[in-house]
């Protein structure tokens, strides 16, 4: 990070016109992300977005990095590659709900799972926006859509769930209408060596707006909002009278502090080896109608998939040197003829 | 029996001979066959080999479907197929001989492990009587030799158990074989002792049945004469043995040190590709990176990652696994990005026959995207060959930021030859040269960079990589505008683009190498053309039409998009053209449409190579239409 | 303004009349040019849209990029085109101004927004000037009109805020131009009563808009005329007006209620594909179920395991949604069970031009497989009928077992006319039998099923579905031994079965109709041979053509896999052959590799469909070479 | 199941040829379906097993069903289709730990959240078999394979985790040397009415063999598998010495039960609504080198996807009445042209 020089949210900015519609939440990622970038130290050639297709999949274009607007789905797949032969990049991966939870699914968890040094922004509008309003792996049972004119019958996804149960290192979760807790998010994920997932809840005015409206609103935030913050009970409520106990069962339950008393609260901890905290968490809130937890989740380190492939390099080439073409030719049996 | 004195028995003198060995799956005929070769190839001879293996890892015991054979010719001359008939058939129980029988020349040898042939072993291959016995094998030359029985007693000895001797009866027939076509002993001996040195037992347990095997040819009064193909007058340097998939794997490490652009292999196992995968996952020390994905989606896409990031990015496959990523390489075509799509062909359509070989998915390379999406195709004819395709296909990937299509087969992979190696010196230069400075100079005099600046000769975008400062840019696979590289959704931008990634690619046909044509070229009467591993039956077909008097040419197609430029008048200057396939007629109808001449398909969809008698019969039956 | 009295103007009658609204993506052009399109469908003209709108959701406002614009043509005779250059251009802001003015005719009357003419706003769409002062316009007829500003007053008598207002002056337009071209007005008040039944203000503030644009055309000053194009002589029969998606959906609908057979769809939306899943998951009535999967693989795989289980499985999608599905094409293949995949082709490669016309899929359907893998292919031509092109898809995969392709594309899928509706009664019967009882005796006398035994006429193996006592059997994608369908490596079986496949598809067209063949048949100079959506341009070319004097006639293929049997001799019977499509000459190489005819390619690629004014000039080129 | 005829396991036999190797698992697992079927009371015609490709997937030749041997990864999408368009079928589906987790990963959890009714048989052997050994997303980090000459480097997925981060409604696990729970757990899974998926652990000895001998192995099973067992408590052990608690992190721990007293041990609950305590039960074991859960984890019924989507059919029949054609092509605007 030495010699990195000093740059401002409009360097990081290309000169792309944005084509979001007018009030959409990306717009408002958009602008944490470009305030964050001349914070975290790194240079704009050092970082890539790679994308797949979606509303949110176009951001790489407004971002004055390199990028790649892959197809539908297939954005942690192309990263992985390209996180694998460039260890030295800051690689960030943004997508939406149908596109890393719908068909771009399998690819997610296997990167998760491989701790890919790649930032994962999730955009969860719980709709597809660009396709002009089908209903998502994350929209709630029952949604009146194009497609499902009757209302949808599939159990939605909870993406924080999903992650964990492909053991993700790092989990957080965060949304549009909050700059500085976006970019916290965001910062920690830069920070993780490894896969770093952050679900970010993002308004599509168009199609499903006001999807997290009951819990992101200001007003709502306090009631609504449970931030998990490592080592700090969790407690919330417009007058912090509200915190969540583990029960006997392992499920998180929330409760009135001053029922239970202070003690008995959950404290949280976000480095927890085992994911089990970290997913009963994740099931407190059903949709983004009750109260839901925002913040980190989890953050484990563990082995990163490509400096370990990397390593594997390093040693090959230490056991038997670096790789000389004409002995690999005469590595086999061979004869002369004359 | 070891210690008996050597009989005299006379030496008769081949040109060629073509051994096939059969045995259940797990009877090790892949590696007797395998080891019979490279000890042919050590003497010098010329060769050419022909796995075949069923699908299941291991099909029932004894029967039919779990029949794996391996076919070799070795010849004192130049040849280029596995032959048609073996003279020689090994049948190490009575299912291998009644599968293989058929195959085998009237009049040939028929050498059998006589303890399997057990009534419960007849009738699981389906035989009623016991064709040792029935006559069967009357127009045959039969010996019968009690492999499992010499074999158990020999390892007794060592103090191997008689269910572990067993194991050790194919070198055994391999000794046996190996004295009867007088083979050196030396290799295969050597070879024992070092893949089995952490086996101590297991070693000395098959180095006793080799010898055993070579005892019992000299001594067992069956045999009265032994037989010797000679050297070939190969070309001299230095040989090794080897298939095509290792070849083709060599190559890819080859073209990634002469462009001195790291190799990165995205890939999910698949049959008869797999190989590729595990051959260059051992080569870690070239810098070669491997990822093992989660699928082939996943596969192609981490290789055009690598490629974004200024790797080669490779991704190898067979027909089913290109199907699913058609979508990414359409996405490679738009990105405008070298990228390699390595297809080892086998039986379709779908799952088909995953273990024969086919090469039916030429039109699914040329046309199987949506839109417009030219891409290079080259092909491999040869399994030593494979090494300079792979090279030949990641210049034109590297040199014109391209994805690139190299075909192979199941022949071609599990097919081995010898290989007079290369100088290393003589491989192409494949240096890149990366874009480092901004290219365009805006209005206001500002410099940028612009992605889609072409190159005016090759018509290549620059290769800017993450990491070379003021170049950063966006691309995608929506319509751009040329130059800028900009979303761009114009009619004549988009029109423009389509025609300029059709030229582009048309184009190259202006770099490389002039069609292979050999033969009867002023004055055949009959053009043959080929693609692919159909080469080595061509040739062989040829040398016995032409033997016969008749004129004939063959071209061979390395380059199948773009085709090479003298193709159009090389074909229309012939009265017939034939054009030979493992498929229905793929290139015949690509020349016909290009070309507009009457080329007449020749098909063999049937899992197995054309066989250069098949061939013959084809072009004698075109010469006399 | 509403209470004056009617000025008395004069009326003049046109034979067509080709109007394109332009605005911004948030201006509702396409609900304009809609309702202006279905008021003309009402009053009887034949007409033909084609929509054109952009690839985001909301382009940025005011932008070049951000214009939405629909194009009709109506008429009073028979047309097939939604036009070539507008007469009319109806331009709600200065960019779509400045993006559609080069397509008006020379002399055609452009009618603005004069209010969006303001500085902001030119200087986004890039103009320096005021093209309304500067003489951009002068040789064009031009009408400004302050629409927003009297839109807002008389919707302020109603108590609808400004900002709101301004959201109904595109009926201000919609009601002036239908004014000026004599449009019915109460099919389009009645409309907007239904649409907005529950938002009052709205309906009321639409009502109002639409009525002052007509009351401004009476009265103000400055149209001296309007204009009255007279209904068509259309074919007696009860019309409706209908886009191709919606016709196809309802196609489906049809061969599901004629075969007796449910109907059921995997789907994954996609432009310009969605509207179809999003008709058929509101048929839930007629049996239809829809799923929209996780993916386009997930989709087709659906299908086919509906198939399976007894249903006419379908699957629609768009280019790319094709390339993944390949793999699971090449399985329904293999397993012989019906299934229709439908394409509705727009710009590629990649990404491309999502929201653009292109038919550049086709060799993609013919080949976008591994392997031997035959599929028919049936292409729609028009808007209405893609009905019955579904209808035909269907019949051949359920009557022949077997995946069948069908090719729509952006222009048909959007583009609509009116349909003079079909009598129920004439549609064809698709009744299939399914398997009940075993097929086949042993020799021991014992009654089995055999899944692969065929139909001697069609080729089609029984559709045995689960539920069916004593049927039971597998199926998979592994080469299968003809008649009972087990799974089987064999050479000659392979060789027997992928000619079985290929013939039995070639078979089909036996059973389908002759070449679509028009114009001078006997005698022309040239003939056009055309499919898809090019059919309209061609057939309106033709009628220039041939009214210049000239002799031409057109083929158009409905069925591109297998080609109608007469189409060699017709090609062969006329001295040029052209073949114009929205690709790079796909169908033009097949004609050629089939059947040597050096038939010729007109080629346009740009995202939007061929003009007659431009095949004309290309037909009279090539008369003229 | 009234009037189903009375069958015998030979009934369900095919008269195919089994092609696994000698030893395989798969054999095994195959006798335990085959002996099931004639106590489900259910018609082979109306029972399909559908499959993708791999060792496993060669199940359905050896059934005397319907079956449907598919693509590899897509058995579950084709299911999927199959069981929407009958739901009067029975339709199982077997797949390898490759084609359900590796390239079909993605249907996988699509299915399950969906909670179609099928019975998923994963036989996990920790390889790929049919490809002749190459490491998969359940093998061991560290594993040498012909594709990781060095050792993988991927953490591998815990399939029961995967299953509940994807809300799945029955989860459950069992091995190929215990017929009996083998039985048990298959008969569980087609009396759910819903996506049923079990995990079994199968044994390849050609090229992963041994694998989970550690915990399988018959003088193993009392200390290395710990039986849940709805509304027991959680214990095992040579002597029942040992038990399962819950902490107050959430995570399942493996104590002696003298330490903590009996009361202490967690009772099994699978049908808690919630999966948060299934989740940390599958979390207890990262191998089959340690004590390892089987049975069932998960049971929770919820609406089921194909009778969900006929209820919409028959609602919109009710509503609208049957389908009439000429109907549907008047609804919209029409005219008289005469
Ligand atoms: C292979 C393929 N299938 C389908 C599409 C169409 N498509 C584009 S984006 C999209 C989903 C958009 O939803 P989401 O990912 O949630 O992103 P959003 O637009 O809501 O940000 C779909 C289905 C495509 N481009 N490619
Ligand atoms: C599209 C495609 N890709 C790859 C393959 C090759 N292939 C067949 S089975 C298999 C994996 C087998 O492993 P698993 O699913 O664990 O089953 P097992 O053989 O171990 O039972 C692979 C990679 C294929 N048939 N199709
Ligand atoms: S459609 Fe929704 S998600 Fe897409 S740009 Fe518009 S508001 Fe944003
Ligand atoms: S390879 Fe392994 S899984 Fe496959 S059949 Fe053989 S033992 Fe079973
Ligand atoms: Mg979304
Ligand atoms: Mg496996």
């Amino acid at each position: 990070m030495t010699n990195v020089p000093t740059t401002t949210k409009a360097d990081w900015s290309s000169d792309q016109e944005v084509r979001w519609c007018p009030g959409c939440g990306d717009y408002s990622i958009l602008t944490a992300v470009q305030l964050l970038m001349p914070e975290l130290g790194v240079r704009r050639e050092d970082t890539v977005f790679v994308s797949g297709i979606g509303c949110a999949a176009r951001f790489p274009y407004y971002m004055n990095t390199y990028g790649v607007h892959a197809i539908h789905g297939r954005a942690p797949a192309l990263a992985t590659g390209l996180a694998m032969a460039r260890p030295d990049l800051h690689v960030w991966v943004v997508g939406g709900d149908g596109d890393m939870l719908s068909i771009g699914g399998n690819h997610l968890l296997h990167v998760l799972r491989r701790n890919v040094n790649l930032n994962i922004l999730l955009f969860n509008n719980q709709i597809y926006g660009l396709t002009k309003g089908q209903y998502s792996p994350t929209s709630e049972i029952g949604k009146v859509t194009k497609s499902t004119p009757d209302g949808s019958i599939d159990e939605p996804f909870n993406p924080i769930s999903v992650a964990l149960g492909a053991e993700a290192s790092f989990v957080a979760r965060t949304h549009d209408m909050d700059r500085q807790h976006m970019m916290e998010m965001f910062r920690r994920a830069h920070n993780f060596p490894g896969a770093a997932f952050v679900e970010v809840f993002q308004n599509c005015n168009v199609f499903n707006d006001g999807a997290f409206g009951a819990i992101t609103k200001k007003d709502k935030r306090a009631s609504m909002l449970i931030h998990l913050e490592h080592g700090k009970p969790v407690r919330f409520g417009d007058d912090n009278e509200k915190g969540v106990i583990l029960n006997s069962y392992g499920s998180a339950e929330i409760v009135d502090v001053a029922d239970v008393g202070e003690d008995a609260l959950l404290v949280h901890d976000e480095n927890s080896q085992e994911p089990s905290l970290a997913f009963a968490l994740s099931r407190l809130s059903a949709g983004p109608f009750e109260p839901t937890p925002i913040g980190v989740f989890r953050s484990v380190e563990r082995s990163e998939y490509a400096a370990e492939a990397s390593k594997q390099l390093a040693w090959a080439q230490e056991q038997s040197g670096p790789g000389d073409l004409a002995s690999l030719l005469h590595s086999r049996a061979t004869w002369e003829v004359s | 029996m070891t210690d008996t004195l050597p009989r005299i028995v006379g030496t008769r003198e081949l040109d060629r001979l073509v051994v096939r060995f059969a045995g259940d799956s797990g009877d090790g005929m892949q590696l007797t066959g395998d080891r019979f070769t490279s000890a042919s190839a050590f003497f010098g001879n010329d060769l050419a080999t022909l796995p075949e293996f069923p699908a299941e890892i291991r099909a029932p015991q004894g029967t039919l479907a779990g029949v794996s054979a391996f076919q070799v010719q070795v010849s004192d001359h130049d040849i280029t197929t596995p032959g048609d008939a073996p003279n020689v058939l090994v049948a190490m129980n009575p299912a291998a001989l009644r599968k293989e029988l058929p195959h085998l020349e009237v009049g040939g040898t028929v050498i059998v492990n006589q303890d399997a042939f057990m009534e419960r072993n007849l009738a699981k291959a389906g035989y009623e009587g016991d064709p040792l016995e029935d006559g069967t094998l009357d127009n045959y030359t039969l010996f019968k030799v009690p492999m499992t029985t010499i074999t158990k007693e020999v390892c007794k000895e060592l103090g191997v158990k008689p269910r572990d001797a067993e194991r050790s009866k194919n070198f055994f027939a391999l000794g046996l074989v190996s004295w009867l076509y007088g083979r050196p002993t030396q290799p295969t001996l050597d070879w024992i002792e070092a893949k089995f040195k952490r086996q101590r037992l297991v070693a000395d347990a098959n180095s006793a049945a080799f010898k055993a095997g070579m005892a019992f040819g000299e001594t067992a009064e069956l045999f009265d004469f032994n037989y010797e193909v000679r050297p070939a007058a190969l070309k001299p340097g230095t040989y090794t043995h080897v298939n095509g998939n290792t070849a083709l794997s060599w190559g890819l490490v080859a073209a990634s040190q002469q462009a001195k652009v790291p190799l990165f292999l995205g890939s999910y196992p698949i049959t008869p590709a797999s190989d590729i995968l595990h051959e260059l996952s051992q080569r870690k020390n070239f810098g070669v990176r491997t990822l093992q994905a989660e699928d082939e989606i996943a596969a192609i896409c981490s290789a055009l990652g690598a490629s974004f990031g200024g790797n080669l990015g490779v991704t190898t496959t067979s027909g089913p696994g290109v199907a699913l990523k058609s979508e990414t390489i359409g996405l490679a075509v738009s990105l405008e990005l070298p990228l390699l799509i390595i297809n080892i062909q086998r039986g379709g359509p779908s799952t088909g026959l995953p273990t024969k070989t086919e090469s039916a998915d030429l039109m699914q390379a040329m046309y199987g995207r949506h839109g417009e999406s030219p891409v290079p195709i080259v092909a491999a004819y040869s399994p030593s060959q494979c090494f300079f395709a792979a090279i030949e296909a990641a210049r034109i990937a590297l040199k014109y930021r391209t994805p690139v299509f190299l075909l192979s087969d199941g022949y071609l992979a599990n097919g081995s030859e010898p290989w007079c190696l290369p100088d290393i010196a003589s491989l192409p230069d494949l240096a890149v040269e990366f874009a480092t400075v901004p290219n365009h100079t805006n209005d206001d005099g500002s410099e940028v960079f612009w992605p889609y600046l072409r190159d005016p000769e090759t018509m290549a975008r620059p290769w800017a990589v993450p990491g070379t400062p003021e170049l950063t840019h966006r691309i995608g696979g929506i319509e751009k505008e040329d130059g800028t590289g900009n979303i761009n959704y114009e009619s004549d931008n988009h029109g423009h683009m389509v025609k300029l990634r059709n030229d582009r690619i048309a184009h190259i046909a202006n770099d490389i190498s002039a069609t292979m044509l050999e033969g009867d070229i002023e004055d055949a009467e009959l053009l043959v053309v080929g693609w692919g591993s159909t080469w080595g039956a061509i040739v062989s077909a040829m040398t016995r039409v032409r033997k016969e008097g008749h004129k004939m040419a063959h071209a061979h197609i390395t380059h199948l998009n773009p085709l090479p430029k003298d193709l159009g008048d090389i074909l229309r200057s012939y009265r017939k053209v034939i054009v030979p396939e493992m498929n229905m007629g793929q290139l015949c109808r690509i020349l016909r449409a290009e070309f507009l001449v009457d080329a007449q398909s020749i098909s063999k969809v049937q899992g197995v190579p054309f066989t250069a008698a098949e061939l013959h019969h084809h072009i004698i039956g075109a010469l006399d239409d």
